[in-house]
């Protein structure tokens, strides 16, 4: 079990070295300009200068999805050791859930009688 | 403007001679590996990886400008399929080597160009596809159009036609090929020197890598490019104070037109007709309360305002300097009914704007003033549409030579 | 350090190479028969010229890419500008560290297997969004938007699917799942009623979350430019290109592992059975990939929120049932 | 759910695909056949006698849109072939890279001594490569396929009905000073190109029985005969360069108004 993420750890090392040796390999290969011209380090917007930083602040919309987001993971962080002891536990724990989830999903129901759930 | 060549001893003038050899590029870690003793057999091979890699993967962005980018999108499809070389077409400059510039350039157009040009990571070719591409066509002598995309960044192939078909874009593709394998070998592709063709295929600029270009004009040309779309927005209207339209009664039943005409007569104190379509001739002063009206009776779409230039004439029939300015009104709805005036404007004299009675005179008023020069007093937000914001001069006034010159673009 | 270290760093370390560079390969091979692929699809042919029957493209690509100047945009954040590419590619490799690709071949046997697979692939939303964010570019901004939205949406359904192989498994190591299979039946097989719908809940959200048409809005060509890899020049580029591929390799041999039996098989080393078992739902992917049209972004978040977690919610708790009441069903 | 079946029968109309033939043309090995009308560059034809057929009349050069063809012509001379004088082009120079095809230059050709051909031409590394010469072009007539049509067999398809064809044929022959103006606009067919391009040389050539017959230099004209001074410093470029030309005093009219002056040029030397 320890000896698993040592493994893992030493799998991570592994694919660093590949992600970040493409990088080093390119820095050696690859080519330098010789034009230094402000054009080339602008931003990209269709050859056009662009209109101000896309750093700004707007409605991104994501409030609701990120709130729906936490309570299923969470949902799913209850389940999970709920699914591997599911046989030991017997039908107690399946009723258990089942009620747990209902509940949760008449919250669901609720967000989408409030059209919570309408993306336009 | 330029002198091409260097005119040798018998008078004819021989061809530009291009210094293809400089790159534009070089490779700082890597040439120094190249020169580690011991290593050159290992570099060679390298070398020789390195360009295969660059040959077989040539991978398009597309400047599709006009009808020449058909063709394009043609060769990428079944019939030709550009893949089959490796060829994929890149949306963003800075995955892909060959710029095709697939059309004409206009003056407007070519400072975005260059940026794009300039944005597209190196080693990258261009390739000039049709004859607008290559030269401008028969538009290269007018005011609005680049003689040749060659005068803005270095094009390595050029392919004929117009527009060439696919299969001339996938023979370029292979031409550009063999030219980056000599590239990097330090070669120049072969050259057929043929002289007594200069004055013909001369572009009105040097283009660019010829010697006898201005260095200058680069940096002109960069610097246009950086401030392409600069202007002054002091007089832009700030969000949410738009012009809203008066608010004016819905559709009443249309008006006969011979209602209008006693309305124009009697009202507007209209008594001149314009020659040949005998539009009424409305005094400037009284022309917004015309319009405004004419929309309470129904004529609720603004269809257009056409500007027009006449130079002063001598001769025969003497007539002053003048501007015409043609409105033109319809009914919405089936059955729909036109109605036209005229403004009779002096040089200098404002046409009164019909903004603040159709929303859509914006554009199209915004249009006649930067291509006829007639000035709307009263328009919220006056400035260049069609050509770029540095522009001189009125391109359909009459007295606009049709061959001038935009530096540093043509 | 103590031996049992040892030998567990060395474990992971040569079976990470080994791993790494065999999906590399086979993505680079992948790469080829999709172009091929899709070729033959839209009536074409695809790469011939470079090598046999234009066998080495991916490889011509990579050694081009790798050789084109590195450009970063002046105001882009260029710390994390840098940072984004590589870590792309590190997570998206990170979560075959424990698919067993055969009953001896795995890199690390966790027994929290399968949690630790979706905790990883989950963090392909870090490097995504911080591509996205540090271009200062409102194409790649755009689509880092889009990206977190649907990775976080589809996140759900995908944990609800692989649940069902937990349920009915009873273990959370993937290895050990793989064993229950293949020794009693595997799971897109029977009970068919969970599985083959978790399957293809889990494949839909596996598409989603590597960003695979018809669910690859964060990158939409038409609108977006390249989303999030607008920017991006070269051998970043190159990460990014790679990430993509092996997110969608990896998400297919997980789904052989869960749903599929893994290396289990007959006649055939097991290792060829899982080769073949992820080559089959890699090409799936590519064949969906060019036959279907990409949804609109609403219609995305409709279908996850509306349609597959509810789903995902029912198909666990038919899986409970079954080990719970179906005869036999527990052993 | 009706979504995902539709999905599938799109998956299966791809998956059929695979087994089909491709469209591809493996372009530089297998070329599509070529339409009968695609007309790419541009070839001059030699005529019956084995010589370039085009006789430098500028007829295409005066039409062409994009004025890219430059011809000229050092005057006539006898053919080495069957000895009559004609005009030959020099130099003949295509600029194709402004080309737009539109074949005006072979419609106008009464000789048929231009032609579009169907093959492009190579792609070039430089504008210049595309520029087609005299070589160059009579190459292309002996490699490449020509295009559909060449320049008589597209006049008769344009050509107007007899009826109105005619007076435009009598006005021909009444040309006052300007016969030349004729020759481009000349009604398709009706005449042989090289008989019409006489008038032009001889135009030209008509000032020259007058003025050096008496051999009068310009230096020896008293001051007080301005007019006819200039009428003869007008004529004097064209007689010097065509001394023989008083061999064929043909057109009678333009003649006798330059001799009349000319006549007065002779009182005041005298």
């Amino acid at each position: 079990m320890h000896s698993g993420w040592l493994s893992v750890f030493a799998f991570l090392v592994v694919s660093s070295l590949i992600g970040f040796g493409l990088l080093a390999a390119s820095r050696v290969i690859r080519v330098r300009s010789k034009s230094d011209s402000p054009l080339k380090h602008r931003t990209y917007e269709c050859g056009e200068e662009p209109a101000g930083l896309a750093w700004m602040q707007f409605h991104a919309r994501y409030y609701v999805v990120a709130i729906f987001f936490v309570l299923f993971d969470v949902e799913a962080v209850f389940l999970f050791p709920w699914a591997v002891v599911l046989r030991e536990l017997g039908s107690a724990a399946f009723v258990a859930a089942v009620l747990f989830v209902v509940v949760l999903m008449l919250g669901w129901l609720y967000a989408l009688r409030k059209e919570a759930l309408q993306w336009q | 403007m330029a002198v091409n060549g260097n005119g040798s001893g018998d008078g004819r003038k021989r061809l530009p001679v291009v210094d293809e050899g400089a790159l534009a590029y070089d490779h700082p870690l890597y040439d120094t590996l190249l020169n580690v003793p011991g290593l050159s057999v290992a570099t060679t091979s390298l070398d020789a990886l390195l360009n295969w890699g660059l040959m077989n993967s040539l991978w398009i962005f597309p400047m599709a400008t006009s009808c020449c980018g058909i063709e394009l999108m043609a060769a990428a499809a079944s019939r030709v399929d550009l893949d089959r070389m490796g060829t994929i077409v890149r949306a963003t400059p800075r995955q892909a080597e060959v710029m095709v510039i697939a059309g004409t350039i206009t003056v407007k157009m070519a400072p975005r160009v260059k940026t794009l040009w300039e944005q597209m990571p190196e080693p990258k070719w261009a390739i000039a596809m049709g004859s607008c591409a290559i030269s401008g066509d028969f538009y290269r002598n007018l005011y609005a159009v680049v003689p040749g995309i060659d005068t803005v960044l270095p094009v390595d192939i050029y392919i004929p036609g117009c527009p060439p078909n696919p299969e001339a874009l996938m023979q370029g593709l292979l031409r550009l090929k063999e030219k980056v394998a000599l590239r990097r070998a330090g070669k120049l592709p072969p050259h057929d020197d043929r002289p007594g063709m200069l004055d013909v295929t001369r572009p009105s600029i040097a283009r660019l890598l010829d010697p006898a270009r201005d260095r200058a004009l680069d940096q002109q040309q960069e610097d246009s490019a950086l401030n392409a779309s600069s202007f002054d927005r002091s007089d832009e209207p700030e969000d949410g104070e738009e012009r809203a339209p008066d608010q004016l009664p819905d559709a009443i039943a249309s008006t006969p037109p011979a209602e209008i005409e006693a309305l124009l007569r009697d009202e507007f104190g209209v008594t001149e007709l314009a020659p040949k379509d005998g539009a009424p001739v409305v005094a400037a002063d009284k022309h917004v309360a015309l319009a405004r009206r004419l929309r309470g009776m129904g004529y609720q779409i603004f269809v257009y305002v056409v500007a027009t230039h006449f130079p002063e004439k001598t001769g025969k029939v003497v007539a002053p300097e003048r501007f015409e300015v043609a409105y033109a009104l319809r009914t919405v709805g089936a059955g729909s009914k036109l109605v036209s005036w005229r403004l009779k404007l002096e040089p200098g004299q404002e046409a009164p704007s019909l903004v603040g009675v159709f929303a859509g005179a914006d554009w199209q008023e915004r249009e006649q003033w930067d291509l006829v020069g007639v000035r709307f007093a009263g328009h919220p937000d006056l400035r260049r549409l069609m050509m770029p914001d540095n522009w001189e001069g009125h391109p359909l006034r009459k007295d606009y030579p049709a061959d001038k010159a935009c530096p540093p673009w043509r | 350090m103590n031996p049992a270290t040892q030998s567990a760093l060395i474990h992971g370390a040569v079976y990470g190479t080994i791993v790494c560079l065999a999906v590399l390969t086979s993505i680079a091979m992948g790469i080829w028969f999709e172009r091929k692929f899709a070729g033959r699809m839209q009536s074409r042919i695809g790469p011939t010229y470079t090598g046999p029957v234009g066998l080495l493209q991916p490889v011509a690509d990579v050694v081009k890419l790798l050789q084109k100047e590195d450009i970063i945009p002046r105001d882009a954040d260029h710390a994390l500008f840098n940072l984004a590419p590589p870590l792309a590619a590190i997570f998206s490799l990170a979560a075959a560290a424990v698919v067993p690709f055969s009953a001896k071949v795995i890199s690390a046997d966790l027994d929290v297997g399968v949690v630790y697979i979706l905790g990883v692939g989950g963090l392909m939303v870090v490097p995504t969004f911080m591509a996205g964010w540090s271009s200062n570019n409102k194409f790649a901004l755009l689509g880092g938007m889009r990206a977190i939205a649907q990775s976080v949406s589809y996140g759900v359904p995908l944990v609800l699917a692989t649940m069902v192989p937990v349920v009915l498994a009873g273990s959370l190591s993937v290895s050990g799942i793989v064993d229950w299979q293949a020794t009693h039946h595997w799971f897109a097989v029977w009970p068919i009623l969970p599985g083959l719908p978790a399957f293809l809940l889990f494949y839909l959200a596996m598409l989603a979350e590597s960003n695979r048409i018809p669910f690859d809005i964060p990158e939409a060509e038409s609108e977006l430019v390249a989303g999030i890899t607008t920017e991006y020049t070269g051998a970043k580029f190159t990460l990014f290109y790679m990430a993509e591929y092996v997110h969608t390799m990896v998400g297919s041999a997980v789904a052989a592992a869960l749903f599929f039996g893994g290396w289990d098989g007959p006649f055939a080393p097991g290792l060829h059975w899982m080769v073949l078992k992820t080559l089959l739902i890699f090409v799936s992917v590519y064949w969906v990939r060019w036959s279907l049209v990409r949804f609109r972004s609403d219609q995305l978040m409709d279908l996850c929120w509306k349609r597959l977690t509810p789903l995902g919610l029912g198909l666990v708790f038919l899986a409970a049932a079954f080990v719970q009441y179906w005869p036999g069903g527990a052993r | 759910m009706g979504y995902f079946i539709d999905s599938l029968k799109a998956m299966a109309t791809t998956f059929r695909q695979i087994f089909r033939k491709p469209a591809t043309y493996e372009y530089p090995e297998v070329i599509r056949p070529r339409a009968e009308r695609l007309r790419a560059s541009f070839a001059l034809p030699d005529d019956e006698n084995g010589e370039l057929a085009c006789i430098a009349c500028m007829a295409c050069e005066k039409i062409c849109p994009s004025q890219i063809i430059h011809i000229k012509s050092e005057g006539k001379r006898e053919s080495p072939v069957t000895g009559k004088k004609r005009q030959y082009a020099d130099t003949f120079v295509l600029d194709l890279t402004a080309c737009i095809g539109c074949e005006l230059c072979v419609q106008v050709c009464n000789s048929n001594a231009i032609y579009m051909v169907r093959e492009q031409e190579v792609p070039g590394f430089e504008r210049e490569d595309l520029v087609l010469n005299l070589e160059r072009l009579r190459a292309n007539a002996k490699s490449k396929t020509a295009a559909w049509a060449k320049g008589t067999v597209l006049q008769e398809m344009q050509e107007l009905p007899k009826a109105e064809k005619k007076p435009a044929a009598e006005k021909k022959p009444a040309p006052e000073k300007k016969p030349a103006a004729d020759a481009t606009a000349a009604p398709p067919g009706d005449e042989k190109p090289a008989p019409e391009k006489k008038p032009v040389a001889e135009k030209k050539e008509t000032p020259a029985p007058a003025a050096p017959a008496d051999a009068t230099p310009a230096a020896a004209a008293p001051a007080e005969a301005a007019p006819a001074a200039e009428a003869k410093a007008a004529a004097k470029p064209d007689a010097e360069a065509k001394p023989d030309g008083e061999a064929k005093p043909k057109e009678a009219e333009p003649a006798k108004a330059e001799g009349a002056k000319s006549d007065a040029a002779k009182e005041a030397s005298a």
